[in-house]
């Protein structure tokens, strides 16, 4: 048993304390989950993309061959909690560019696919962004019943139907889409496809689909005779749905300390707030925070055991689910209270930035109205609930 | 005990329901978010016509001469579809305390104008400090002469940007509060419409040496909190009816996607994850309504109870925020877009809950109350 | 719309609560639940039972002839709200005598049934007291599932099988018994029927199920060719289920008033011990306590919402459910801050009636350990939540 | 960072589980349930004899030099098989103190008795108020010539009717609290079993002019709350180790349970509201194993942390009692007899919470850290 960082992690942690403390405006507070809604955010993340790219720390997991360096799961933890944490925008190159298209592509891509599109990435600039298209009206849950259909012509194949819940589609260079190639197949799972698209393409329309405080993060994505040279299949064709459900466990690494750094900034600055104007003195208040506080100490170690996991080579099951779960409760949790310490000012518009009643950068509101919209990114909670039963109880199958 | 609308009752219900879908419908409600004034004076004459404003006045003063429970359940049906309108504004915030408060000239001279819908009345109560503690009032009335001089900000000041009239919560001198009428036109008045999520137009009111004439004092000098205290102790219950409204609606709208949405081949209230989750809501939804309903009652009946009225706008807070984040779960992905009706309600949330007091201020009123209460057992 | 009982349910409550105060011991804290546990208790609640039957109380919503007062169902609620609080003992004639026993043998019983079975429970003695046997070990939330069969002989039905969960089986004289008397029958729920048992026979074993705390509240009863005569059957063969069904709505009247008294009393008695300990002054406790009260409030008239709509002649269909669940949510709340207002003491057994560190009376601690049996008694919150999804918001079945 | 147990642990989890199971059976634990000792002096010998009573003593006191980590596994397994002896009391509440505090003298006198299992040991810490603050200390200890004569009474204090020797807790002036060691069979000690629902031999130990030898004295005079501190700081973490055992197989009876039972004609693990039941619950014992392991490992390796501990005892506390409860409620009515060995685990709860503090005690306490504590985005 050994609870202790390594000398490397513990170097890389100083390295990026100090990265931020240049690079990050004073009182830089993250803006998470919207730099795609605002241009001049979006700017700034791009700009901040490029200078992790430069030092090596935007594809760090990556073998050093494709711009990573070879870094392991213990310094990606520590990467995505100190980002995290200090809020630096533009970590993961759009949706899943850092996360899973990359690692996907270096299992199961071609050589071409590979040397074109990995470098992309890893360089930190807007050429190197994708958003994922997964989601349809229809099959959200329930995946498998995805319509979006691509069928061969020659040597393209022909793309057509409807993608929802596309975040970034409005900002990424490429596309990471799951299609039908099979609708007859015996399981729906097994007529499933991967290509890369060029967001460029004729045939692609995208819709903004703008949340209730009005960020533009989804988009609806339609395909209308969307030709794609079938070069860009990755991977087998009515293969997809496995190499999907293997890249998921890429993104764990990251996700564990992404989520501990983002609620570990929320509660201190909470603290500090609560301190400032006497609410801390308050037992109830107080004591809500302490129980919050127990939260994030209890999410760190579950995090820290998923990583542990995956770095013993296990791939781990239930645990991004149940630790998807946890962070939801955590979530709701600090929204509640943060919106509560806040009290009328929580009325405040997020997106007013310059409004003098704003407080600690409208973050509390932001999380308070985003906070079921993250519960909602990756499964529904009922969905990661069925999966921790099924496979971390052995439960029988509840739907 | 009898549950029952009277018929009057059930009329004011129906005819309200339909004059709010037919003349309020969700894109006008949408497009009144963007503009400037955030409600549409055609429809407020309408409302007017329709007898809403004088609802509860007496006829000498343009009034229907109906109750405050007739009042309450028409709330109800403005919360159910968020009607953007100064009303509650107008009718509850400032109405109410004139008849309650006000001399006959007072009377005389202001409800007639309310109660045809010509003039737009809020009230100014909250400050930088956003409580609803007595300690919390600092704006500054300075006796000179003939007047008063107002020196100080307001906050959250609902409506402010088209008020005609505020009644404004000042301090007279250490120990004394007083409440004022004040020409919203009066020099040295700055309005501005703070930005809310909800965009629903609530105000920073700066008095810069407003000048009030002293005939504008409401109630006593020095005793103004009694008049808040009779917002907080009644008022708030017509708050209370308007959430529920909006709760019921939003328990309505995500019921309905639940029988509608199939995913794995069931709709997916099928699933107990997402019926358990509306079971207890609706169950919140009907204590909701018996509460407001009963708080409404002993309002109307001449036997206000602090006590219950802090218990209702508790349990409304909390309530209504549930009803709304359940509901957003029960719709997922799509709870979260602006295209769906829900966020609508969902944003207005913020503003009911503090509106006259959040959940800890009325726990902590209701638990004053049990510190000094005799329980039956130690009575008999 | 009118929240005053009127002059006759204020005259009844003054008149119950002089006569608790001249009956019951000072400081009497109700035992609930437990009565039929303890011999000398259970002396006790049978004395009362004579006394309330004496004032006519026992029976009152019965018609004249059978012993009651023909009330209406408000005095029957005020008269439920005060037993509760004050913790009147012996109000229900064992399990279900009172509250549905009676009710359906006036509905489906013969007259020979009636003229022996209802005086006997309305004059409040101990030859009136009955147990009621619908649960089996396989045959629990899944009631149409049971399999104690009767088989007709003659004059006769020879039954077999065994109960459990039967509450007061070992003080009852009478027992009211679901069988199957059609195992084939198409629909499990066609089969079932509702026979007049005399505990008394042979062929009946009881067996005690002690529960954690040790009290003896539930039992098994066994049956073995127990032989009862044919005109001890209730209403029509094979027609049980419908007749149970029917009298579910007979105790509702009731229940609301008990639920609210007993939590009442609770409550009352928590603000008087923080009080005098100065806990209420630590805000978090007295915040507490508020917002239970206001789940009392609305317990209250949500309860007279029910028996408001029995009393237009509705047959509550939800309503009950919803009740129950939203007794169970409060039952839950107040057993464990009632335990966390005694700390350290909510240790001691609540059966030991005479150890000078009880507080209270034991009485938190009793709810703390049993508040889980009352959820179960009628149904778990699951099957109830199922029920007020069906039927409150005509969902689909969940199940 | 490695989360493996090491060979040794795996051997002393292997070893434990496998004697507890064989030599402590269910049946057992009701039993002595019933005793009059509440342990049993053989088996008592036979934990003895694995070395478990000096398993983090030093060789010098006949202990195995074992570390703070290991025993906290060991506690986990006895808590998962809830062993009803006075283990923890003697080992963790006295011999740890001891070993930290104790003079050589001391230690060379007292800890190889317990190591050997010749000696049962008992914290007399808590009084009538029931509280872990320096204020519930009132037991006075006067000094008179070489001794101190206490008077006093403690409660609850653990198998203090079998106890060879108290660790009382006790004040020597008006600021200064004193531990001292004391015989159990002194003159003037009355032990009495509270009768607790979970028949656990918790005790009022009452005090009339005991004397003891100031040579008697743990650690220095005045100084004995620090003492108690080191057990609220770093010994409950064992006690969280125990708690955590006992939910760990709370859940797997439960989860067992809804894999057998079957309603509707299906397995009631199968429907939702079972199901994410237990996968919550799931989610909090994992949670609570890796906090417990945590703040073990921080203790063996020297940096303990007094934030972390009272993290991990506010959680153990939660996490135990929500598990019987969710775990009664997969049961159904059959969680609520006496036969399922459920219960033998939910009546123990409430001592569990109590001992070294509970939930808002120590809420209390990360707050007075987090009040003094200096966040990363204001350091850097």
């Amino acid at each position: 048993m050994d609870f202790k960082f390594g000398e490397k992690e513990e170097k890389l942690r100083k390295e990026i304390r100090e990265f931020t403390k240049k690079e990050l405006p004073p009182g830089w507070l993250s803006s998470m989950l919207e730099e795609e809604s605002d241009d001049k955010e979006w700017a700034f993340a791009m700009s901040m993309s490029k200078k992790l790219a430069e030092k090596g720390w935007l594809t760090m997991s990556w073998p050093e061959e494709y711009g990573g360096k070879g870094a392991s799961l213990w310094e990606q933890l520590v990467y995505s909690e100190e980002a995290s944490y200090w809020g630096i925008p533009g970590v993961t190159m759009g949706i899943g560019g850092v996360d899973w298209v990359g690692p996907s592509l270096m299992m199961f891509g071609t050589a071409e696919q590979k040397n074109k599109y990995l470098p992309l990435i890893a360089s930190g600039e807007p050429d190197g962004i994708w958003c994922t298209a997964y989601s349809e009206p229809n099959a959200g849950s329930d995946f498998a019943k995805i319509r979006t259909r691509a069928v061969r012509e020659g040597d393209e194949y022909v793309i057509n139907g409807q993608k929802i819940w596309t975040s970034a589609a409005h900002r990424a260079r490429w596309c990471w889409l799951a299609v039908k190639t099979d609708p007859d197949a015996a399981k729906p799972h097994n007529g499933i496809s991967v290509f890369v698209v060029d967001m460029k393409s004729k045939g692609i329309t995208v819709r903004p689909l703008m949340n209730y405080v009005g960020l533009h993060i989804f988009n609806e994505v339609f395909f209308d005779d969307l030709r794609v040279p079938a070069a860009n299949l990755v991977g087998k064709e009515n293969n997809g749905w496995y190499q999907l459900m293997h890249s998921l466990g890429y993104e764990r690494g990251s996700i564990a300390g992404r989520c501990y750094g983002y609620n570990k900034r929320i509660l201190d600055e909470l603290i500090v707030y609560t301190r400032g104007n006497g609410l801390f003195r308050e037992r109830e208040i107080r004591h809500k925070l302490a129980d919050i506080a127990v939260e994030l100490e209890t999410q760190k170690v579950l995090g820290y055991e998923t990583v542990w996991k995956m770095s013993k080579g296990d791939s781990p099951v239930y645990e991004p689910s149940r630790d998807k779960v946890f962070n939801d409760h955590i979530l709701e949790r600090l929204a509640m209270l943060g919106t509560e310490i806040l009290g009328g000012y929580s009325q405040i518009d997020p997106l007013s930035r310059n409004c003098k009643w704003t407080k600690l950068n409208g973050h509390m509101e932001k999380l308070f109205w985003l906070f079921l919209g993250f519960a909602f990114a990756a499964g529904t909670d009922e969905v990661e609930l069925n999966i921790v039963g099924q496979f971390g109880l052995k439960l029988p199958k509840s739907y | 005990m009898d549950f029952d609308f009277s018929e009057d009752q059930v009329m004011i219900i129906d005819s309200a329901r339909k004059f709010l879908e037919k003349e309020c419908p969700k894109n006008k409600i949408r497009e009144l978010k963007e503009d400037e004034k955030g409600y549409d004076p055609e429809l407020w004459s309408r409302m007017a016509e329709m007898g809403w404003m004088g609802l509860i006045l007496p006829e000498e003063y343009e009034g229907t001469g109906m109750d405050f429970f007739d009042l309450t359940i028409l709330m109800e049906e403005m919360g159910r579809n968020i009607l953007p309108a100064p009303f509650f504004d107008t009718v509850a915030l400032c109405s109410l305390p004139i008849l309650e408060y006000g001399t006959s000239e007072q009377k005389k001279r202001f409800l007639p104008k309310i109660a045809c819908g010509e003039e737009i009345w809020t009230l100014a109560l909250t400050e930088p400090s956003a409580s609803y503690e007595p300690s919390g009032v600092e704006l500054r009335a300075t006796s000179l002469q003939e007047d008063y001089v107002l020196e100080g900000t307001k906050l959250f000041v609902p409506y402010a940007n088209v008020a005609d009239r505020l009644l404004v919560v000042a301090r007279t001198s250490q120990e004394g509060i007083t409440a004022l009428i004040v020409d919203a036109g009066s020099q040295g008045i700055k309005t501005e419409v703070i930005p809310t999520t909800a965009h629903d137009k609530q105000c920073e009111v700066v008095f810069d040496k407003v000048r009030v004439p002293k005939d504008n004092v409401l109630g006593e000098v020095g005793k103004g909190w009694e008049i808040v205290e009779f917002l907080l102790q009644r008022v708030s219950v017509l708050k209370c009816a308007e959430m529920l409204g909006g709760a019921q609606f939003v328990l309505e709208m995500a019921n309905s996607y639940a029988k509608e949405r199939v995913q794995f081949d069931k709709p997916i209230g099928s699933f107990q994850a997402i019926q358990h989750k509306l079971a207890e809501v609706f169950i919140n939804v009907e204590g909701l309504r018996r509460l407001v309903y009963e708080a409404a009652w002993n309002i109307s009946t001449g036997s206000p109870s602090r006590l219950l009225t802090s218990m209702v706008k508790a349990k409304a807070n909390e309530v209504y925020q549930q009803t709304c984040i359940q509901g957003v779960k029960v719709h997922g992905a799509i709870g979260f877009t602006e295209e769906l009706d829900l966020s609508l309600y969902f944003l207005r949330t913020k503003a009911s809950e503090f509106m006259l007091g959040d959940t800890g201020f009325h726990r902590e009123r209701i638990a004053v109350e049990l510190e000094d209460y005799q329980p039956l057992f130690m009575s008999v």
